[in-house]
């Protein structure tokens, strides 16, 4: 049984590593800032929520579990707040530059 | 070699220290310049704490299981540190906000240019 | 990666981009300081260095321009005496102990003293927390103090002027509804893991400091919002003023009545008849006075900040 | 398996500090920060189970909650300023 957890936290932990990679990879290599930003917020959430139940895990029942839990509510609900602030103010600023011509 | 893995931390807060010092002496700009003191200020923090740290050591909460704590008392000074810094840094952008106001400027020669054309 | 950053922030021209590797350079330290067992250090730093700093720095750079100028006339001149000095330094560091060493100056005077005695006396397991509260609580007394005395220095500097009416709203965020309700939700949570924090610091890493930054956060969070006006009728700064005095007074009151009780001032062990409710009384309530000020401070300086801010938006329109 | 966590997330921790390098806009550089905070939230929740004492996961909460702040502050300082540009070519 421990066994099985240990496998099982390990793949999730491994799962959780390799698309964090990408994501960052994404970050790296997109040529323009939605598309990145796109890298950046698809991987994050699903990555985070994989480590972070790795880690749970790990951790069993305990107080430590529950700020696992806590974290990962938290993350949840700011990470797409702030990619959604991210895009719009992004989108804004495009239209501007486009209707415009104004440049910065 | 030894002496490179048993000092590198003292190097790298000479370097962070000067990287500070730098910017404070050489950029017009105010507010780069308490970026600047920031710099130094942590590179002081990093100094502290590293040197509380022991090897093997852990974080100095009491629990049962565990022998040897880093030293508590250079967390202690640097805690307080921090948090006069930031008070340190808010009066700092203050008169940063003040002095724009009365000279227009935030660069360090426009100022003084004023100051000698009066 | 510190270094790396602290070079960025040379180079960079933009300020905003300054401000936000300082932001970077703030995690980064903070994530060191982990690494060096120091939780408590670690915590503060997140909130300050991470979150408060650059947030006034962004304030001030709204008003003043984010541009800075080529300025490159004295650069030769610094580096050699930056040169000289960090050479200086370094051939200084070869006289100091190895990193880690066990039998370093510094842990070898009052240090051990603290960790195998701290558990006795105070009653606490985080000794961060008994040494700041209790034998060093003098420094703290005056740390606090000093955070004091920069509120009303930032307050004389940038007094708020009380505002024209306004329409409510008018400064805040009426077209983000996302993110308001967002916020509404998470403020909540946020004040009560100040509150956690500040009654946790007995046991874990935390303590008035953190907790008194991460309460202005919650706070700080709320006025992005909805606007400083808005912030101002939950949290008046007349309110503030009164609660970062208190905050003071607390800390020496608790001195004073520890003396009364025939101890010494800040003497906790006379305020129980068990000398160790005693320390845990004394640690708790200045704890909550450090914590008070702390709060009433920062919220104080924001406010000071950004109605400069307001007021200057509404001038150029 | 933490170790190779620990790796990942230090690598793309760097990787995303040399997008806030070069990043050309201020959004790129706003993003890379907010990659770099997530990233250091869970290489602290990591590292408290490397180390053996995970009872520090206070400290990565408190990582999250100031990285939201700040990327909000920041995006709500760019609105402002970018208002007030408006109001001075508005006034040219």
């Amino acid at each position: 049984m421990n066994d099985a957890i240990g496998f099982l936290s390990g793949a999730l932990l491994l799962l959780g590593s390799f698309l964090i990679f990408t994501g960052a990879l994404g970050v790296l290599r997109f040529p323009d800032t939605l598309s990145r930003m796109h890298a950046a917020g698809v991987t994050e959430t699903l990555a985070t929520t994989l480590l972070l139940m790795g880690l749970m895990l790990l951790a069993g029942w305990s107080l430590v579990l529950l700020k696992l839990i806590m974290i990962l509510l938290f993350i949840l609900f700011t990470s797409p707040t702030s990619s959604h602030a991210l895009a719009k103010a992004v989108w804004r600023h495009q239209e501007d530059e486009t209707k415009g011509g104004r440049h910065d | 070699m030894t002496l490179l893995m048993s000092h590198y931390n003292y190097w790298i807060v000479v370097a962070l220290m000067m990287v500070g010092f730098f910017i404070v002496i050489a950029q017009g700009n105010l507010v780069k310049k308490i970026v600047g003191l920031n710099i130094f200020q942590t590179s002081v923090f990093i100094l502290y704490i590293s040197a509380g740290k022991i090897h093997g050591g852990s974080a100095p909460i009491l629990n049962d299981s565990i022998t040897v704590y880093s030293n508590p008392l250079p967390h202690v000074l640097i805690l307080t540190a921090i948090v006069v810094g930031i008070a340190t840094t808010a009066l700092g952008l203050a008169l940063v906000i003040r002095i724009n106001k009365a000279y227009g400027t935030i660069e360090e020669s426009e100022i003084q240019q004023r100051d000698h054309s009066c | 990666m510190l270094f790396a950053t602290a070079i960025g922030i040379v180079l960079s021209r933009d300020l905003i981009a300054v401000v936000m590797l300082t932001g970077i350079y703030g995690f980064l330290s903070a994530s060191f300081f982990v690494l060096m067992d120091a939780v408590d250090v670690a915590f503060t730093e997140a909130a300050v260095g991470a979150g408060i700093s650059p947030l006034l720095m962004l304030l001030t750079l709204a008003m003043v321009g984010r541009k800075e100028q080529a300025n490159r006339s004295r650069n030769f001149f610094a580096l050699m005496l930056v040169t000289i000095t960090g050479a200086l330094l370094i051939i200084g560091t070869f006289g100091m102990p190895e990193f880690g060493s066990a039998n370093a100056p510094a842990h070898t005077h009052v240090a051990p003293r603290y960790i195998e005695q701290s558990g006795a006396e105070i009653g606490i397991p985080n000794i961060v927390t008994s040494v700041l509260a209790s034998y060093r609580g003098f420094d703290t007394f005056g740390e606090v103090a000093v955070i004091f005395t920069a509120g009303i220095g930032v307050l004389s500097l940038l007094m708020l002027k009380p505002a024209p009416s306004q329409v409510p709203l008018s400064n805040g965020a009426r077209h983000h509804t996302v993110l308001r309700i967002v916020s509404k939700i998470l403020i909540p949570p946020i004040l009560l893991f100040a509150l956690y924090v500040q009654f946790h610091g007995d046991y874990g890493p935390g303590g008035g400091f953190q907790a008194g930054v991460i309460f202005a956060a919650g706070i700080i969070l709320y006025t992005m919002f909805f606007g400083v006006d808005v912030a101002q009728q939950v949290v008046s700064s007349a309110v503030l003023r009164v609660l970062a005095a208190f905050g003071v007074l607390l800390y020496g009151s608790v001195g004073l009545v520890s003396m009364l009780n025939g101890g010494e001032f800040l003497n906790y062990s006379v305020l129980a008849e068990n000398p160790l409710t005693g320390q845990h009384i004394g640690i708790l309530v200045i704890e909550l006075g450090v914590g008070i000020t702390v709060a009433a401070v920062m919220v104080m300086i924001f406010y000071c900040f950004a109605g400069q801010q307001s007021k200057q938006v509404e001038a150029e329109e | 398996m933490l170790a190779v966590t620990t790796f990942t997330l230090i690598l793309v921790m760097a990787m995303a500090l040399i997008r806030g390098f070069a990043g050309p806009s201020i959004f790129d550089r706003v993003l890379a920060a907010n990659l770099f905070g997530t990233k250091t939230v869970l290489l602290i929740a990591v590292l408290g189970f490397l180390f053996g004492r995970p009872e520090f996961l206070d400290i990565a909460l408190l990582y999250a909650l100031m990285n939201f702040i700040s990327v909000i502050a920041i995006l709500r300082y760019f609105e402002h300023t970018q208002k007030a540009e408006e109001g001075r070519s508005a006034d040219e």
